[in-house]
């Protein structure tokens, strides 16, 4: 049991509980950090496909780690976007729910 | 067992337990602070996987930028939260939700123990261009040269995503200053910090920049951490954010992009070719890149995480 | 000739870039002058490819693949770059009358759709040329960055809440995707496309990346039941981006599974994965098509068109695999699911125009109240009706020979069940035009409200001009491009036969929409209540969530023990 | 001359682990918040420090130990405004109970 | 030496994860930012020791991102709190 397959299975266990977090949260913040969770055991298991590569006198390869980066970039840039978006949801109808018909239940609600 | 696998194991646990303090804590800002110290447990990871870089990017954007975006979220969030209690699953399903993702993690953990050790790898054809690059860090050189044309649209993703902030401002406010309103400055230690850490983050910032092309490190990770001394002094309220509309703005943000793009053009007169380095001339062309790659970054992480103009243009 | 293909990406892109800058009122100007660039590049691309013997190949930098990223170019990139290239240009026609800032100084509508319609072409194109894996990755990501942001361009809570929930599930698809994608690098040292396919073999690994994929562009595509984000998407943005959205942007994950299931991995999925496949496929149509009847708002039925039309082109994958070799054939199931693409782009862009002009004149789009339309907006309605029908399929057109292929494929592979369900699906989407149709042809119930401008005539224009390019789909000469069938070259028969292959589903289709359509108060069937329940269910999250964990295995399942 | 450097590392990084003990347990123990907030700057402040100066002879060259320092002198500051600002907000609320 | 540095590294972690049930247990979000702070300055403290004994390059630069973003998460929260005069303090920390 080395360094990478311990991140390796740690990542697997991750992407899990990202996973149950992304599915089960009603809160899209909530859903959100499950998904920098799941994000993160995603680019584990990049990590250990690396370290695995290591050859050539480098420690690991270095094509699944640019992509990481590359990768974390990306999911920077998404979480900022679904947080703004959130905000201004939230902002605009003073609820955060996801449920599909939520408006058209408050202003049937409103109209009766 | 070595103390080095002790180490492993326990950071392992520790990763996992704080992950899943995260995705079952009660209250949203609670989660937050799982996640922050989450990031900063995962640069500890990624050094332990040889994958400095990473560990670089992920310290600033995991726990740093990503921290601070999500904290203020949810401190503003904190009242839609009450509202959204009795949406909360029943047992039946999230036992269902539980065992649909155990059987996904379990049969990635199997395909890992089943991998190959020493797998796959473009170490070594990677590593064979790197002196006629004039470079000494693989990573850079990926990200630089052999996959430059993914680093370019990444850039090109991030200014999509200041355009999509920004998009969900209101007609009346478009062109004002980006950024929920704010209150007057604060005086005291916030102000003082956010007077002193900026010099020493911008020369740490650019060290990182340049060190970049031969050790661990490179323009976005320097990029982050010049856009967390911008984001420090905006939350000092030293400065106010610029109006979306300045022009030094716009060409800050998509500096990276198109500098990279025209210079990829240049290549098809001078090396034959999109985005090849002139024979000879690859490294002062990389650093080029890099520092306008810089300068975008800086300028666009910010504008992410302060959110639309939330004022009407004076 | 081969530096076109990075000219298609860097086109875009840069007016794209230099649009943000310069902003001002005059956005658009950047984006109207980069639109017949960018035609010209797809069709020189699409003329130098006729001339080729092969695929264009351009490796960026000079560095060739393993180590670098290669752009291709193949039948099907330059088929689908064309039509999108004649997409988005009578997109952005339309939009001049709705995105041209009406003040001297910026506004935020029109800065945001046109930077984000040029954006969105370079992701599609980058989509449709990229040669890697991870390449792919980014370009998925540029659609979504670029198609969120234009649902909910109103600001309206509905569109918020609808593009929250796009993003989310987008997201949560290409994360899979990205899984994917990391194993597969790790058994082959590639993300090549073309060096994957050499190196490939059925092994646990490349099948749980396989399946993982499969269900991560499937979930950003809106195949059945993963479809929680589309209707309310689709339906509340705005005329010019639901066309878009609709005839473009789910076209885009739909393209990187064909390159998956068919390029990258013809001989790893195996038959009961395709069959899986096209069961998702068979069930879209059927359930999609009947909920369509079920809805009170025409921009509704239109979205959930879209989301039967979507099981139209996966219903290919079983069609395309050839038990004997055990992979899947680029043959004339590939031909036909691609032709059905490109059919529903232009068609559905057009109906989604249409639907929008009729809410313009009408200030509102409830079909029980759609009478008199016929008067009020004669070329919209027209151009509604003709999107119809070219989604019914008259011979001609492009949904005609896509079917045609389809069903011969079926014929010839034996699986008679996958027609059945193509005839049901002709028989139901009739049955939805005829609805709309119905309520159209009644008088006008109230004076249609004060205030609505006239459709400006180039709106009109433009969706009519698309909803005809689909309608003369099926009589261009492919041969250049398509490995068609040689009894297929040249028109379609034109005959009797042909016509009646129209007729009959319109007549059946008739009762159908008598029966299950949404008409009044009239106490509806209860199987069609049934479906509105299971329609809403699909739409909760947690439901939606769970499935795509259980396509997901389902999918590694019969990938395992379906071989 | 190496066994002294290495005697100096041990000592010294043994002192400063054990303040990050003392630190903790302050943060366990001390019943409100100011007084935990005084814990957790001592931590800062004596356990890092002690950890770095153990580290010293151990460094990679003049700017490694300049990059140690600035590690040490830079959460020093951090540890010293956060604690500030907290205790403001604190302050701001009321009195302790 | 490597063993021991490793073995400190090991300790101050476990220490600082002790801290962690600070988070666990609140009882206000003060508290909670001031354990993640707290925890920020051991992972840094453990991640110099690591460095020094398996010798990884470039784990100073690291160490030196983490401590300049160390304030980070604290100063974001009592800013956002701040925000709204409204929900101030109070709201912080129920």
């Amino acid at each position: 049991m080395n360094a990478a397959t311990l991140a390796g299975l740690s990542g697997a266990a991750l992407i899990g509980l990202g996973l149950y977090g992304v599915l089960t949260h009603p809160h899209p913040l909530r859903k959100l950090l499950s998904f920098n969770v799941l994000g993160s055991g995603v680019f584990l298991m990049f990590g250990i496909i690396a370290r695995k590569g290591a050859a050539a006198g480098l420690a690991a390869d270095p094509v699944p780690q640019a992509l990481v980066i590359t990768g974390i970039v990306i999911a920077f840039s998404a979480t900022a976007l679904a947080v703004a978006l959130l905000l201004r949801l939230f902002a605009v109808d003073r609820s955060a729910t996801l449920r599909p018909d939520a408006t058209i239940e408050r202003n049937d609600r409103s109209d009766a | 067992m070595t103390i080095i696998e002790a180490l492993d194991i326990g950071l392992a646990f520790l990763v996992l337990g704080v992950a899943g303090w995260t995705i079952a804590a009660h209250e949203a800002f609670t989660a937050v602070i799982g996640y922050v110290v989450y990031g900063l447990l995962l640069a500890l990871v990624w050094v332990r996987l040889f994958a400095l870089d990473v560990a670089l990017t992920e310290a600033a954007i995991g726990s740093g930028v990503t921290g601070v975006l999500l904290i203020s979220a949810a401190v503003r969030l904190r009242a839609s939260e009450a509202e959204m209690m009795h949406e909360r699953l029943g047992i039946a399903p999230r036992l269902v939700a539980a065992a649909l993702c155990l059987v996904a993690a379990a049969a990635l953990a199997a395909v890992v123990l089943d991998m190959p050790d020493p797998g796959a790898t473009l170490a070594p054809q990677a590593r064979q261009p790197l002196a006629e690059l004039g470079l000494g860090n693989a990573i850079t050189a990926v990200l630089i040269a052999y996959r430059a044309f993914d680093t370019m649209l990444e850039k090109v993703v991030l200014v999509l995503a200041v355009i999509g902030v920004w998009s969900l401002s209101t007609d009346a406010n478009w062109g004002g200053l980006a950024g929920p309103t704010r209150l007057e400055r604060t005086e005291g230690p916030l102000a003082f910090l956010a007077q002193l850490l900026p010099p020493l983050g911008i020369i740490v910032a650019l060290h990182i920049v340049w060190v970049g092309a031969n050790e661990p490190g490179g323009a976005f990770q320097g990029g982050a951490l010049l856009s967390a001394m911008a984001l420090i002094v905006l939350m000092a309220r030293l400065r106010e954010a610029p109006a979306i509309g300045r022009r030094w703005l716009r060409v800050a943000l998509i500096s990276g992009p198109v500098v990279f793009l025209a210079i990829g053009l240049l290549g098809f007169a001078l090396a034959g070719g999109f985005l090849a380095y002139p024979l000879g001339f690859a490294k002062p062309v990389i650093v080029f890149i890099e520092v306008f790659m810089t300068l975008s970054v800086a300028a666009t992480l910010p504008m992410l995480v302060i959110g639309p103009p939330d004022r009407r243009p004076s | 000739m081969t530096s076109l293909l990075v000219w298609s990406l860097a086109v875009p892109i840069g007016g794209a870039l230099l649009a943000f800058v310069v902003g001002g009122r005059r956005v658009h100007w950047f984006a109207l002058a980069t639109l017949p660039i960018g035609l010209a590049i797809a069709i020189a691309i699409a003329a130098a490819l006729s001339r080729s013997s092969g695929p264009l190949l351009y490796l960026i930098g000079g560095w060739s693949p393993p180590l670098g990223v290669a752009l291709r170019a193949d039948w099907l990139s330059a088929i689908m770059m064309v039509i999108t290239a004649v997409v988005i240009c009578g997109i952005a026609a339309f939009a001049c009358g709705d995105f041209i800032s009406p003040r001297p100084a910026e506004a935020r509508r029109p800065f945001a759709f046109w930077i984000l319609l040029l954006a969105l072409w370079s992701a599609l194109n980058l989509v449709f040329l990229s040669g890697d894996l991870f390449t792919l990755y980014v370009a998925l990501e540029l659609l979504v960055f670029s198609a969120v942001p234009l649902v909910c361009l109103d600001g309206r809570a509905e569109t918020l809440r609808a593009a929250l929930r796009y993003l989310l599930f987008a997201l949560l698809g290409s994360v899979l995707y990205l899984v994917g994608t990391g194993l597969l690098y790790g058994a082959c040292g590639t993300l090549d496309i073309d060096l994957l396919a050499a190196c490939l073999r059925p092994e646990p690994v490349t099948l749980v990346a396989a399946s993982l994929m499969t269900a991560g562009l499937l979930a950003k595509t809106a195949l059945f039941p993963l479809y929680l984000w589309l209707p309310a998407a689709h339906a509340g943005a705005p005329p010019a981006a639901s066309a878009v959205l609709s005839a473009l942007v789910v076209k885009g994950s739909f393209f990187v599974a064909v390159r998956l299931w068919f390029f990258v991995m013809p001989a790893l999925p195996g038959e009961a994965a395709t069959q899986v496949m096209s069961a998702l496929a068979a069930a879209a149509i059927v359930f999609a098509s009947l909920l369509a009847l079920r809805q009170d708002r025409l921009k509704l039925l239109v979205a959930y068109s879209t989301l039967a039309q979507i099981g139209y082109i996966f219903l290919m994958f079983a069609l395309a695999f050839d038990e004997g070799s055990g992979r899947m054939v680029q043959g004339s199931a590939l031909v036909g699911g691609m032709m059905q693409a490109i059919s529903h782009a232009t068609a559905k862009a057009g109906m989604f125009m249409a639907a929008g002009m009729i809410y313009a004149s009408l200030g509102h789009d409830r079909i029980s109240e759609l009478g008199g339309i016929a008067r009020a907006a004669p070329l919209a309605a027209l151009t509604f009706l003709l999107a119809g029908l070219a989604l019914i399929g008259p011979p001609s057109s492009g949904v005609y020979l896509a079917k045609t292929l389809l069903l011969r494929a079926a014929d010839n592979t034996g699986q008679w069940w996958w027609a059945g369900v193509l005839q049901v699906g002709g028989v139901l989407t009739s049955a939805y035009l005829i609805l709309v149709v119905a309520h159209a042809l009644a008088p006008m119930r109230r004076a249609p409200t004060p205030g609505h401008a006239a459709i400006p005539r180039l709106q009109q224009a433009a969706a009519l001009a698309l909803v005809l390019c689909s309608l003369v789909l099926g009589l261009v000469p492919w041969q250049p491009w398509l490995p068609l069938p040689v009894a297929m070259s040249g028109h379609g028969p034109l005959g009797l036969a042909a016509l009646w292959s129209m007729l009959w589903p319109i007549l059946i289709g008739v009762p159908v929409a008598y029966l299950l359509g949404r008409r009044g108060n009239r106490r509806p069937w209860r199987v069609a209540l049934w479906l509105e329940d299971a329609d809403r269910l699909l739409r909760q999250w947690p439901t939606a969530g769970a499935s795509l964990v259980a396509v997901a295995v389902a999918l590694a399942a019969a990938m395992f023990f379906g071989r | 001359m190496k066994s002294v450097a290495d005697i100096f590392t041990i000592v010294a990084v043994c002192a400063g682990s054990f303040f990050f003990l003392a630190g903790t347990v302050g943060l366990l123990r001390f019943p409100d918040s100011l007084t935990r907030l005084h814990a957790l700057t001592k931590a800062d402040n004596l356990g890092l420090g002690l950890v770095v100066l153990g580290l010293l002879p151990q460094a990679n060259g003049f700017l490694g130990g300049l990059k140690l320092v600035a590690v040490w002198l830079l959460v020093q500051l951090a540890g010293a405004t956060v604690a500030q600002v907290i205790a403001e907000a604190l302050r701001r609320r009321g009195p302790p109970p | 030496m490597t063993e021991f540095l490793l073995g400190a590294a090991g300790f101050i972690l476990l220490t600082v994860t002790v801290g962690l049930v600070r988070i666990l247990a609140g009882p206000g979000n003060i508290d909670r930012t001031a354990a993640a702070q707290l925890l920020g300055t051991g992972g840094i403290a453990a991640l110099l020791l690591v460095a020094g004994a398996t010798g990884a390059r470039g784990a100073e630069d690291v160490a030196l991102g983490l401590a300049l973003l160390a304030a980070f998460a604290s100063v974001a929260f009592v800013n956002s709190v701040e925000q709204r005069p409204s929900d101030n303090a109070e709201r912080a920390d129920p």
